[in-house]
């Protein structure tokens, strides 16, 4: 069986057979040199074989994904081909819009509709977990929308200021 | 003694106390807010109560209910554990007015210390050293920043009813200090409600070693000997230990006689912790004292082998400490890391969600205390830590080999952990040679990356599940009865975080 | 220092000796049987190797297969462990002999030591205090039963190869004395290889008291004083104890001056154990030398905030200890409990069979050394023992009760075990007083029957679990791939022991 | 939902009810005054509040019954209904055979054929993990067969040694 696994943005093709008559799966990483034979212990434990050293692997299902536990690392692993569907044609360029990351309480709004800002320029600061959190511009430009005000209550994806971007080259002192 | 005391937190503290009160033959009773039904800390008392809704104003940080609860189950005495009504000094003063016994200070010696410039100006009457700085504190932006040039930057702005790193900033110039100085305000007055600030001068990459103490009702007062809690992420401490590779016998003898003193000075009773910044010179100041359990108490513990709960809870009951002094010895090394559900990744975010799999680490040496079960919730709207990791060994290299070794057990999927960030400070150069001081993370780990060198293994793992099926037994979704809901929080590792 | 070793055991040792290796660096090696494929040491170990068939003279009582792995694996010293082949002279000699260093005494220490009437002769030679009787074994029913009558009835019969209570019998008059003899010979030669027995004066209700030494090449040999271990079953010691609770200074002082002399007399190298008797009086008797990591070593280890596996490995790599006796010192109170799949309702008859649910007791002051994980299988082919729990504290009393509160959290289903009969004695009048000898679980616990007051929150239990519907990830049989078959033994409960 | 529950010879009637809306199942031993409330929190892992006071029960399932654990004690747990239906006729009177309780091998056979045995004497020495086990005459007879011999391999069920009782009321010095 061929499997194509993707951790964070690396992909290691994968080739394996069924299990032996131990409850041992082998499998090698093309291009790598690395063979493993992994048997199932009990719930979420794996004992996984590589190159002769021998570790306990721990595994939890996470939506699509699985945790992966190596040797005090953890690892949110998915299957490449499945992943790749499922994201479709989504852009992977890190953040344009100034949501908050976690659920949050807004505690100051620096933003104004009509004000210039920079790229980095602080536009919302929230409040979570008792930590403050300062939400900045992605990118330089101009302020056209403020849809949040101090006290609110707010979530990730939600859009709390809109930015028209400068056009490209243009900067400003 | 009390025959039933109630705990008044949440919890790896509240499961930590209730199973020292459970030894000592006293009852428990925990109260927990509407996302904690099913919460360790809820599940291990003896007697559990609601006291409301998530939000810590109408649930752990409600006096009233807690103290009503604490009538109606017949409970004697409250164990505020750390955090939340710790170091709340009209809480100590409530629980008294009640009849009830409130396990830690006196609420005036607490109030004194609370704020920490009355702190500083007790101190200096009674010659323990304390950092250059304001001893009044202030809200006016013009004063501040002059009492700042004065002493000269970099300077530290801080909330003087705070402790915990909560409302600290550091300004390094002019120019940054204004907007520093309202975000500490601001801070300062959602999390202590008191906006009030003060400047104190910023030492150069110093050491931050605190001492333990405890005082009986009877004027009796010991240390238990430093802590080293240098090695910091956002000002709060994450890695600890004991005995401080710093301290030479005769620092170590001249910092506890202060430490002593400044209880003294306070009139302190229970147990408490003098924090005292050292500088490259080895001299020490003043710097507060926390006028309530520790997270790190177990390092303590582990070198003097007491139980600091069990000491506190004597202490409440008013009897006398059975030891003094001299008959307190350190003995081998001890190390704390704090397991915060928090992403290392990115500037040590918050990552609550649910705990896909947990498994503890074991042997010789380890102790985890934690709320952790497969299945349960890391709920968004409290402190993030999930547990504190302690070894303790014969000494301290042997102690640094036993908590990698201990990381790497203590497995903890669903949300991410500073656990694999840990191991890598704890096998670094800075840290194995002792040279630790609190911009260690900042100086050596901000761009830290996870090591790649392993993720062929964990992707074939991946391929094995597959093939093997899910093994009987494998939590998929936590469970849906009683549950809070599925946290945004549990994506956060796919979001770049823009501060 | 060795980069790799192999650890000839299983079970819980064998995985808490792998832990301390890694935390030295050192690559471990297991080592198994075909019923042990997925024991908790052949996972936890860096390599394993199949030894053959799960008879331990295919596998672990096998010298030539042992060898040949460690040679194989490149692993320099070997661990035998307690128990299997760890005080088998002859092994410890072929050992050295491949050019591999055995983490022990030497061979012909052991030899001396483990032949019980070669030790006693050594002993009194020394002037250490022997119990009245043989200093020759035999073999002829009536020299030894001539003997016997020369002490005096009561006598015991014991191995002269043997120890852990194999082939040892007490006999009250002289009609039994033939048979018990015969038995005595029999299980001797079945254990050992070896039939010679020899007589013993019985003392009444003596306690058992055993001091850990060790001592390194250099000629250095310190005590890390004693353990008490009168509470037996099946002369098989089943809670310990330090200190003990009869022993002053001035006796402790004298036992363990006689157990330092006892290893010089020997020429000891390594960790071992001097078990003594104490009768009322206070007088001492040498009863043996165990030239190995004692079961029961982790209470020595609490209180003295050693590592013994450690420092065995230290000294079997020739360093000299780094400390001397004035530096050693004791702290606290430590007890052991051992957890063996066995039933206390049926005269501790072996329990093995599936282990369908563990969860290991956490907090302060507990450790837990076991092999256990839900799914795991208890074989009928080896020693019963689960695990070892352990506790210590700042008192005797406050370790009872904190072993109480651990042996409730230590939930182990699916075999039977003893952990509800050990509540019943740690919380007994006898246990409390400190007034314990070697017929204790005889004389108090004899028809010992669990208490029925909670069956009824069991039954409710049941009830929600029937109404609740199965769990999510509630193992109900244990996975079959790669396991043992299902053995009778977990039936045994349904039955009654005809002795 | 009525039960009638069954552990060790005592028989628990229950009355019990569906889960209520936070997943706590409410019940009551009949005639014991006893309420309880009982909730599923993870794997094998249940809540249980009793008369004011919680305590934390482990269960895990084995063949017809089920184990649990209260208070660090383990009992294994029936449904007596079930049970009742499942034991039939079986007498339970004792041993009445001379098997091993477990597996083992045969060390000594002092039973010999035409032999008159006393109740309680040894038949069958065997050896099980590193012990020794007499089987002994569950009641007094003349030894009618053997059939084991030294160093055989025995289980349990298999008849080592057969015995004819003795008439009623007949004894033997």
């Amino acid at each position: 069986m061929r499997f194509r696994v993707k951790i964070d943005n690396q992909i290691f093709p994968i080739e394996a057979c069924a299990a032996d008559e131990h409850g041992y799966c082998r499998m090698a990483v093309n291009g790598m040199g690395t063979d493993a034979a992994v048997k199932a212990i009990a719930a979420g434990h794996l004992h996984l074989e590589a190159n002769g050293e021998a570790t306990n692997v721990f595994v939890a299902r996470s939506g699509s994904g699985l945790w992966v536990w190596v040797d005090g690392r953890a690892r949110l692993v998915f299957d490449a081909d499945t992943e790749q569907r499922r994201r479709g044609t989504v852009r992977r360029e890190g953040p344009r819009e100034v949501t908050p990351p976690t659920p949050a309480t807004v505690v100051r709004v620096p933003a104004i509709v009509g004000d210039h800002v920079e790229k980095g320029q602080a536009l919302v600061v929230v409040s979570a977990m008792k930590m403050e959190l300062t939400l900045t511009a992605p990118y330089s430009g101009t302020v056209s929308a403020v849809h949040t005000e101090v006290g609110a209550k707010v979530s990730p994806g939600e859009i709390l200021v809109e930015i028209e971007a400068d056009p490209e080259g243009e900067t400003h002192g | 003694m009390f025959s039933k005391i109630l705990v008044a937190n949440r919890g790896e503290i509240a499961v930590r106390i209730m199973r020292t009160a459970r030894e000592m033959g006293i009852g428990t009773v925990a109260v927990y807010s509407e996302v904690d039904r099913c919460a360790l800390h809820t599940l291990t008392a003896d007697e559990a109560f609601l006291l409301g809704d998530s939000d810590p104003s109408s649930s752990y940080l409600n006096m009233d209910k807690i103290i009503d609860v604490a009538k109606r189950s017949g409970a004697q005495a409250i164990h505020p554990g750390y955090g939340f009504l710790a170091e709340n000094a009209a809480f100590a003063r409530r629980v008294t007015a009640e009849g009830l016994v409130f396990i830690g200070p006196p609420a005036a010696v607490m109030a004194n210390l609370g704020n920490k410039t009355v702190a500083r100006t007790i101190m200096a009457q009674s010659n323990v050293p304390i950092i250059p700085g304001m001893t009044v504190s202030d809200t006016d932006p013009a004063r501040l920043l002059q009492a700042a040039e004065e002493m000269g930057f970099p300077v530290l702005i801080k909330a003087a009813a705070g402790g915990g790193g909560k409302g600290m900033r550091i300004v390094h110039d002019r120019a940054a200090f204004a907007e520093a100085a309202e975000l500490a305000k601001s801070e300062s007055m959602s999390a202590f409600g008191d906006s009030s600030i003060y400047v104190e001068k910023c030492l150069d990459r110093p050491r931050h070693v605190e001492f333990q103490i405890l005082a009986d009702e009877h004027g009796n007062v010991v240390h238990l000997f430093e802590r080293e809690c240098s090695i910091q992420r956002r000002h709060q401490k994450i890695i600890e230990e004991t005995p401080c590779p710093a301290l030479d016998e005769e620092l170590r003898g001249r910092m506890g006689a202060a430490a002593v003193a400044a209880a003294r000075a306070a009139g302190y009773v229970n147990a408490g912790t003098v924090e005292f910044l050292v500088d490259g010179a080895g001299r020490f100041y003043f710097l507060e004292v926390n006028t309530r359990l520790q997270v790190e108490h177990p390092i303590t513990e582990m070198v003097t082998g007491l139980d600091l709960v069990r000491h506190q809870i004597e202490i409440a009951a008013g009897k006398p400490l059975p030891f003094d002094q001299d008959r307190l010895t350190r003995r081998g090394h001890a190390i704390e890391c704090r397991i915060y559900a928090e992403d290392p990744e990115a500037d040590f975010m918050p990552s609550p969600g649910p705990i896909l799999f947990v498994k503890s680490p074991e042997g010789p040496g380890v102790r985890f205390d934690h709320a952790l079960y497969t299945g349960a919730q890391v709920p968004m709207q409290y402190d993030p830590i999930l547990g504190k990791l302690v070894v303790w060994a014969e000494d301290r290299h042997a102690a640094i080999e036993r908590m990698v070794r201990a990381l790497k057990e203590c497995v903890i999927l669903g949300v991410k952990t500073p656990i694999e960030l840990m191991i890598d400070v704890l096998r670094s150069e800075p840290f194995r040679t002792g040279d630790v001081h609190t911009r260690l993370i900042d100086d050596h780990f901000s761009s830290w990356q996870p090591d790649r060198a392993l993720d062929h293994l964990a992707a074939m793992a991946f391929v094995a599940n597959e093939i093997l099926g899910p093994v009987p037994g494998t939590v998929s979704t936590p469970y849906s009865i009683g549950r809070g809901m599925r946290s945004p929080w549990q994506t956060l590792g796919a979001w770049d975080m823009t501060r």
